[in-house]
């Protein structure tokens, strides 16, 4: 598949000339170009990002073990939850994985040097930097209480809180996922290596492609919505107050033209990664390519026009509601198709059960029943029961967090030996996949049925019938804060004591696995030429039928 | 390279052709046609984007990808205002389905 | 004609990442586009909310839309118009090689945009302010638009905004424009590379499309012909 | 003490509506699919990685890597699936769309941080609200500030209230006893507070609850006295002589507007009218009606509402012929 030399290979890490250590200092790092570079600046940021969600996840957990309320005041309360969802989504699980295995990843495994435009891909990290601080600041020195969604008339004209310089860090925040977006669209068009043409294209890929359509096209439109929310508590010009004929819900509309794709940027990746871990680890070729590559392509254009599920019950007409809901129905169909084709991979494959293939198993599950309750959310009739309930909640975290993180703590620890270098404790990862998976259930799995019996979300206080369940989501909680922390020692002890990975660890296929580990500066001693499909294992000849 | 080189006679045309059309959507709003101002004033809207885009950005000779992503830039927004306006506008409509009333019974069970 | 890229022999404004100049010219163009295409979805979601409002309170925005100054509108639509042209002329020149001509076109078409501008300010805004028509300052209904009065802020909410981010697209291009001029008068731009500059006026015919819906949706919205019983 | 943590938390709310078993029936049916496919899913991945895991090193795998008929199963069963779910979720959904025609009116008002409710009658109360059981019952809301919403979970009911809007559920209880109501839309820092109990009572007790009510006039009657005071009966003649069409058996009635929509009388088109007269503007009549916006209150709105009502419906004229 490449000619990638094999002395090159066999000489030790340390004395060859890679990505890490072709230049040092600081001013190396920050005024870097190589697309690998920017990918562990992402990496950096966002896992501090992450922290800081979590920490707020954890107070609220706490906070909520009392049905009067274990720790902080209402009102810190909402400021708790509403910079845990701000952060999460916008800076933590929307560049999760396009950012940091994405930028890595995509001009690797496609044979090309850099992304199309280094700089603008630099510039889109600053962008993401500034936006950050900019919340951050406003986090700590007033906080925001409007939730994430910034629903007016309360976030223009009611509350009290720092409203503005959140949207503003949002706002441009935006524009780092469109370069980023950009970027991987002109490179996946224009810089892939001769003989890899799109149907050889591995299927992270693809599902970066698609991830990209919805950044390029659904990002300006949540731009455009915080300025206007900005300008409108600014001055108060009344674009979504009723009192001189404005109408909030066009704020809602507006909101989640995007923030429903959005839900897709995260997960869409997701899906990429697990295709990637499930055909290594199965050695097998993946089931139903196109399929599993078009459905990644449905479900970034079905995505545009689901957004009023999110509507039912806010006095969105009904004709508007039957319309929304059927069309959400439709996204259900082709996440349904990669589930089966990712079950049908492990059909006679040769499964070994590293840590990352721990993680893409888990995500099955946990994605599957992700998806079958919103099922439940898109009947119109159960969704106005359970619409603003914990039902919800449980439902995305099932998504967001049993879906796009497990994919991509998944693909961390499959690529970490091609970024670092170097190995990790394999008992250790597979051991935090599983506490990881346990504590995701016994945290989320309570708040179905919390849902269902009527608890809405977002309550700082709740009529004590609710605390059994409660208690046991607080303590499953506390059970995945520990396995998010174990990653993060073992990751940081294996970049200076974990044993030397080589070129291809895993045994897997695919051109970033052909080039040493970590690759050098262009990635490639020389563009490699493809000539075969993606996934290609050698496997036992096909058996007649009989 | 790539590029195609435009004759400066086109661009002259289309130059003029945008300033008639421009005069000729000014006059026209002085005429009373009820509704149809509006949609006269955006169809000549849209002949003056089309004169610009073809043209002065040289999509009558790209490829056929570029043609791709403006299509898919108008088809996205005009979802948006479909779907946002299949809210705006129903929403004084009421409940009043005969049909479903009609059909209702047989379902009965289910309820 | 693609000029393959071996290294150490760089021609003038190639970049590593790529391997010839036709794809690093390709792959330029492409990325406009798609981020002209995010330009139409900002744009876009102003445009919906004001067909939302505009189908909601059809008079009103009628009353405003003739509160506005249409010779000025139609004037300035001309003076983009006449803008793109010579942005148009100034690629062209690029293209068949000729520097000094690019430097000129440039130069013209900072001037356009800064005339533009100037109309729109000077004239068109400062007016504005002076007859209470700027929303969140000083905006003052007037008792001759009836009891839907209100609405008419509406109306000059989106007018103000939608051409005050317009006109910021328009600084923008010039301030790019400037850059260009510079590079072009240093003689970087030739027939092999122009793409700088080809980026540069897809961005400026850009904004000159906006304003062509610009003009209809805000100047013509309620028509212009005399309303029986209506004077103003 | 204690007691909280040896007993089991109840799976299943109460079901008090005639709503809430149509729904839950749907509730049970998605819950079996979700069993079905999860247990499907996660039963053959287990199958699979234990029948196929990696036995030595070097293994080759087999297998096929496509097989169109599997995909096509597996793309329109799911479709059905789906189609079945939608075609049921949305007949339940347009049938709780629809209040009965001879429905109890209650109107609620919500506000940073609690529920006004009042009854035709003129009885209020705050974060409390009593109904009769076996009866159709109307709630039409708004807000005085922020979104909030009205959230019964006993009855399956939920529904923002709008400033500026009319918004309305209704629901049929089934079961004397006392339930929850909830703020279930974030409207700031007290949230959470904002919750109350409904009463289900007998209509005999209902009847006596309403009688023993601190009421001092109908909602109506305030509504006429108000009609009066804002100088609405000096154009809206009920002959219709008026310079203003008269209100007398407008309510429920479809009007053509001047834009040439056609709209049937309701809470909000009347709210529209009071609010924003112009945009609501019947034909041959002068747009002379001034907007009574920030002069008149949420509840004075529905006190008026409540007079123009009481003037008569479409069902009362012909039922009246």
């Amino acid at each position: 598949m490449s000619t990638a030399t094999v002395d090159n290979l066999e000489i030790p890490a340390e004395s060859r000339l890679n990505y890490l250590n072709a230049s040092y200092g600081i001013k190396s790092w920050l005024l870097t170009t190589d697309h690998k570079r920017i990918a562990l600046l992402y990496l950096v940021s966002i896992t501090f990002m992450f922290l800081v969600g979590g920490i707020a996840a954890t107070l609220m957990r706490i906070h909520l073990i009392e049905p009067q309320g274990a720790l902080v005041e209402p009102e810190t309360y909402n400021r708790l939850f509403s910079i845990h969802g701000i952060v999460m989504v916008f800076f933590f699980l929307v560049p999760s994985i396009p950012a940091t295995l994405g930028n890595f990843l995509v001009p690797m495994m496609i044979g090309a040097r850099d992304v199309a435009f280094p700089r603008l891909n630099l510039m889109s990290w600053y962008i993401y930097i500034i936006g950050a601080a900019c919340t951050l600041y406003a986090a700590i020195t007033g906080g925001v209480d409007t939730g994430w969604t910034f629903y007016t008339p309360f976030s223009s004209n009611f509350s009290h809180s720092a409203v503005i310089p959140v949207a503003l860090g949002v706002f441009i925040t935006g524009f780092s996922s469109i370069l980023t977006g950009l970027n991987f669209i002109v490179t996946i068009h224009k810089m892939r290596a001769p003989g890899m043409t799109w149907f050889r294209l591995p299927l992270f890929i693809w599902a970066m492609y698609a991830t990209s359509i919805i950044f390029i096209l659904g990002t300006p439109v949540i731009a455009i919505t915080l300025f206007l929310l900005g300008l409108e508590r600014l001055l108060h010009i009344g674009i979504f107050d009723p009192a001189v004929g404005g109408d909030p819900l066009l704020f809602q509309h507006l909101f989640w033209f995007y923030s429903h794709p959005a839900v897709y940027i995260m997960i869409l990746p997701g899906m990429g990664v697990i295709s990637e871990l499930i055909t290594a680890f199965s050695r097998k070729r993946i089931f139903g390519y196109s399929f599993v590559a078009f459905s990644s392509m449905a479900i970034a254009v079905i995505s545009f026009l689901v957004w009023g599920h999110h509507m039912f019950v806010t006095g969105q007409s009904v004709y508007a509601g039957l319309v929304f809901s059927v069309l959400s129905f439709l996204v259900a169909i082709p996440s349904a198709v990669k589930v089966f084709n990712w079950t049908a991979t492990l059909y006679k494959g040769s499964i070994s059960y590293q840590a990352p293939m721990l993680y893409a198993l888990g995500f099955i599950g946990l994605f599957t029943m992700g998806g079958l309750t919103g099922l439940f959310l898109a009947s119109l009739a159960v969704d106005v029961h359970l619409n603003g309930t914990y039902f919800i909640v449980a439902h995305f975290h099932y998504i967001m967090v049993g879906g796009a993180v497990m994919a991509y703590m998944g693909g961390l620890h499959f690529w970490w030996p091609k970024i670092t270098g170097r190995l990790y404790p394999d008992g250790w990862a597979r051991f935090s996949a599983l506490v990881i998976f346990v504590g995701f259930n016994l945290t989320f799995f309570p708040q179905f049925v919390l849902g269902y019996l009527g608890m809405p979300r977002r309550y700082a206080v709740y009529p004590p019938e609710f605390q059994v369940l409660n208690v046991m989501s607080s303590a499953g909680a506390s059970i995945l804060a520990v396995g998010y922390v174990i990653p993060l020692i073992y990751f940081i002890w294996s970049m200076r004591y974990g044993p030397l990975a080589g070129p291809n660890p895993w045994g897997a296929k695919g051109l970033e696995w052909e080039t040493p580990s970590p690759p050098p500066t262009e990635n490639f001693e020389e563009i490699p030429v493809v000539t075969e499909e993606a996934y290609n294992y050698p496997q036992l000849p096909e058996v007649a039928r009989g | 390279m790539a590029g195609h080189v435009v004759p400066v006679k086109i661009y002259l045309g289309v130059f003029f052709s945008l300033l008639f059309l421009t005069g000729l959507t000014t006059a026209v709003a002085f005429v009373d046609m009820g509704r149809f101002n509006l949609v006269v004033a955006l169809a000549i809207a849209v002949v003056k984007m089309l004169l610009v885009v073809l043209f002065f950005m040289h999509i009558k000779y790209s490829p056929p990808l570029i043609k791709l992503v403006i299509v898919a830039a108008v088809l996205w927004l005009a979802i948006m205002v479909t779907l946002t306006l299949s809210d705006e506008l129903t929403r004084n409509w009421g409940v009043k389905i005969q049909g479903w009333s009609m059909i209702l019974p047989y379902f009965r069970a289910l309820f | 004609m693609a000029v393959h890229a071996v290294h150490g022999e760089h021609p003038p404004g190639f970049a590593h990442q790529f391997e010839d100049m036709d794809q690093q010219h390709d792959a330029g163009n492409l990325g406009m586009w798609l981020f002209l295409a995010t330009e139409i979805m900002f744009f876009g979601g102003l445009f919906m909310s004001y067909i939302v409002y505009r189908t909601k309170f059809p008079d009103a925005f009628a009353d405003g839309s003739r509160l506005l100054n249409v010779k000025f509108g139609a004037v300035n639509t001309g003076v983009l118009i006449a803008s793109s042209l010579t942005m148009a002329m100034a690629i062209h020149s690029a293209q068949v090689g000729k520097k000094k001509p690019q430097v000129w076109y440039l130069i013209f078409t900072m001037i356009l945009g800064a005339l533009f501008l100037f109309l729109k300010f000077n004239f068109e805004w400062r007016a504005d302010y002076h007859e209470h028509l700027i929303p969140g300052f000083g905006f003052m209904v007037r008792p001759e638009w009836g009891p839907g009065g209100v609405h008419v802020q509406m109306f000059f909410l989106f007018y103000f905004f939608m051409t005050g981010l317009h006109a910021l697209h328009m600084i923008v291009g010039i301030g790019i424009l400037t850059v260009l001029t510079v590079m072009a008068a240093r003689g970087r731009f030739y027939e092999q590379y122009y793409a700088p500059l080809e980026s540069s006026g897809l961005y400026w015919h850009f904004v000159d499309i906006i304003w062509i819906f610009l003009f209809p949706l805000l100047y013509l919205a309620g028509g212009r012909y005399p309303i029986p019983g209506v004077t103003h | 003490m204690g007691a909280v943590w040896v007993e089991l938390p109840r799976l299943h709310p109460p079901a008090a509506s005639t709503i809430a078993q149509g729904v839950d029936k749907l509730y049970f049916f998605l819950t079996l699919i979700t069993l079905f496919f999860t247990v499907l899913i996660f039963g053959t991945i287990f199958y699979f990685m234990i029948r196929y895991r990696r036995r030595k090193e070097g293994e080759l795998a087999g297998g096929p890597h496509e097989h169109l008929p599997l995909e096509l199963t597996w793309t329109i069963i799911p479709t059905l699936i789906c189609v079945v779910i939608f075609v049921w979720a949305s007949f339940l959904y347009v049938r709780n769309s629809r209040p009965p025609k001879a429905s109890m009116e209650i109107f609620v008002i919500g506000k940073q941080w609690m529920w006004h409710i009042e009854h035709p009658e003129g009885v209020r109360e705050i974060n409390e609200l009593h109904v009769p059981v076996n009866t159709p019952v109307r709630i039409i809301m708004t807000s005085q500030d922020v979104i909030h919403d009205f959230y019964i979970p006993a009855f399956r009911v939920k529904k923002d209230a709008l400033p500026g809007r009319y918004t309305s559920l209704w629901f049929e209880a089934t079961e004397v006893g006392t339930y929850h109501f909830y703020c279930a839309q974030y409207c700031g820092t007290d949230h959470s507070k904002m919750i109350g109990w409904v009463y289900v009572m007998n209509p005999t007790d209902y009847a006596a609850w309403l009688a023993g009510g601190s009421k001092t006039e109908s909602m109506a009657e305030a509504g006429e006295k108000l009609f009066t005071r804002y100088g609405c009966s000096t154009c809206h003649l009920a002959d219709g002589t008026g310079r203003g069409p008269s209100l007398v058996g407008l309510f429920g009635k479809p009007e053509k507007l001047l834009t040439g929509e056609s709209r049937v009388v309701d809470e909000s088109l009347i709210r529209q009218a009071i609010s924003v007269p112009n945009s609501v503007r019947l034909s041959n009549y002068p747009p002379i009606m001034p907007s009574f916006q920030g002069q008149i209150n949420e509840e004075q709105l529905l006190q008026l509402i409540s007079y123009v009502k009481s003037l008569g419906s479409e069902e009362r004229k012909t039922s009246g012929k």
